[in-house]
């Protein structure tokens, strides 16, 4: 059964799918699954292994156990300061 | 007040070094990263900072509390710039106050170092070619 | 204007920081020296630096030349108090300012590093028990 | 024949002398000859070994040789900033 995600994007990731955020539908429960069918869908070329994902405001694994309704970020390579 | 804070208005470096003070502190160093005409060659107009608030916030105040812990410090303060800057803007200021330059030093190094590793904000340059770009830590362009 | 110079007045951050400015410039390190409230566990209620002017010019220019022409960096400054200063008072302020941080810190770390010891400044602490003492480099007291 | 030097006395030496300066003649040609007469003059323990010496506003051997008028400053360990 679909859930519904909270993704957020962020610098290259916003400009690729011109969107600040938006609710995904996925049958994905890992961060890692729900990745490669955002990549897909949004012709995201960047492989995974360049980024870290965030779960509700924290990093996490690519593996961890997604529930229903999680904010969800794949952040890019960071480059403050 | 937190430690590491994000502001999307010019900082005020005074305000923030006398955060700084301590009457047992005898050095101060102080890290401030500007908004350079160039990068890897290329001429930069301006450039803008996106952040991931939450966990940016969250992250550097992780931060500020290794230094504090691993140094032998009294105060330290971190702002980052989010939004839109020009040539010269003060884009990241770390200040740390300790009773001794070693410490001092060695703190500020260690926050600027982790601040550019860890913590999810991007910078978006705009070359005078037109063409603009995020970067990665090294200044190198991402491909997404 | 001389890139390292004496001060018997109040030191102007804001003024001397401005000093550093460049558009290719992307880091800026600064080093504040403070009067402690203490030394060796002595409380201090203020002190008082004598320099042999002509000297002291002579040798922190060469300091600060070294540092220019041994690190990647675009502007050094470097002032230091004369007189009588309080708990707090800046004694001694050092600003970089590099197209890269790597070279700002290490260049700031070797100006305050070569000032203290090279230059002829001394440092007179006047105790909260009534002694004062001039100091050698390690802050333990000189005995002539 | 007796020199007249224009000595210097700066921190500690200062305050063991009384003055921060004085002319002083001797027929010390070098300053580490000069030096002893000055310790013995004022009383002064501190051994060369910790000072640097200073002629005419730069640092020099202690073996340099002297000239009449010379300035002539004995450095004591610096504690600048």
């Amino acid at each position: 059964m679909a859930r519904h995600y909270r993704l957020l994007y962020f610098a290259s990731l916003r400009d690729r799918t011109g969107c600040d955020g938006e609710t995904f539908s996925s049958t994905a429960t890992q961060p890692r699954d729900l990745y490669a069918q955002v990549a897909q869908h949004h012709g995201i070329t960047l492989a995974a292994e360049r980024l870290r994902v965030a779960i509700n405001g924290e990093f996490a694994d690519w593996n961890h156990a997604l529930q229903d309704g999680d904010e969800v970020v794949f952040l890019p390579p960071v480059s403050g300061g | 007040m937190s430690a590491f804070r994000l502001s999307d208005r010019e900082l005020d470096m005074r305000a923030l070094g006398q955060e700084l003070a301590s009457p047992s502190a005898g050095a101060c160093v102080s890290f401030e990263g500007w908004v350079r005409d160039r990068n890897e060659g290329k001429g930069v107009l301006q450039l803008a900072y996106q952040a991931y608030a939450p966990l940016a916030l969250a992250e550097g105040e992780r931060i500020m509390a290794e230094a504090l812990a691993q140094f032998a410090i009294e105060r330290a303060v971190c702002v980052h710039r989010t939004g839109e800057l020009r040539i010269g803007d003060l884009a990241v200021w770390v200040g740390i106050s300790a009773a001794h330059r070693d410490a001092a030093f060695a703190a500020c190094r260690y926050v600027i170092d982790e601040i550019k590793r860890r913590v999810p904000i991007w910078k978006n340059e705009f070359y005078s070619d037109g063409a603009s770009g995020w970067l990665h830590p090294d200044g190198s362009p991402v491909q997404s």
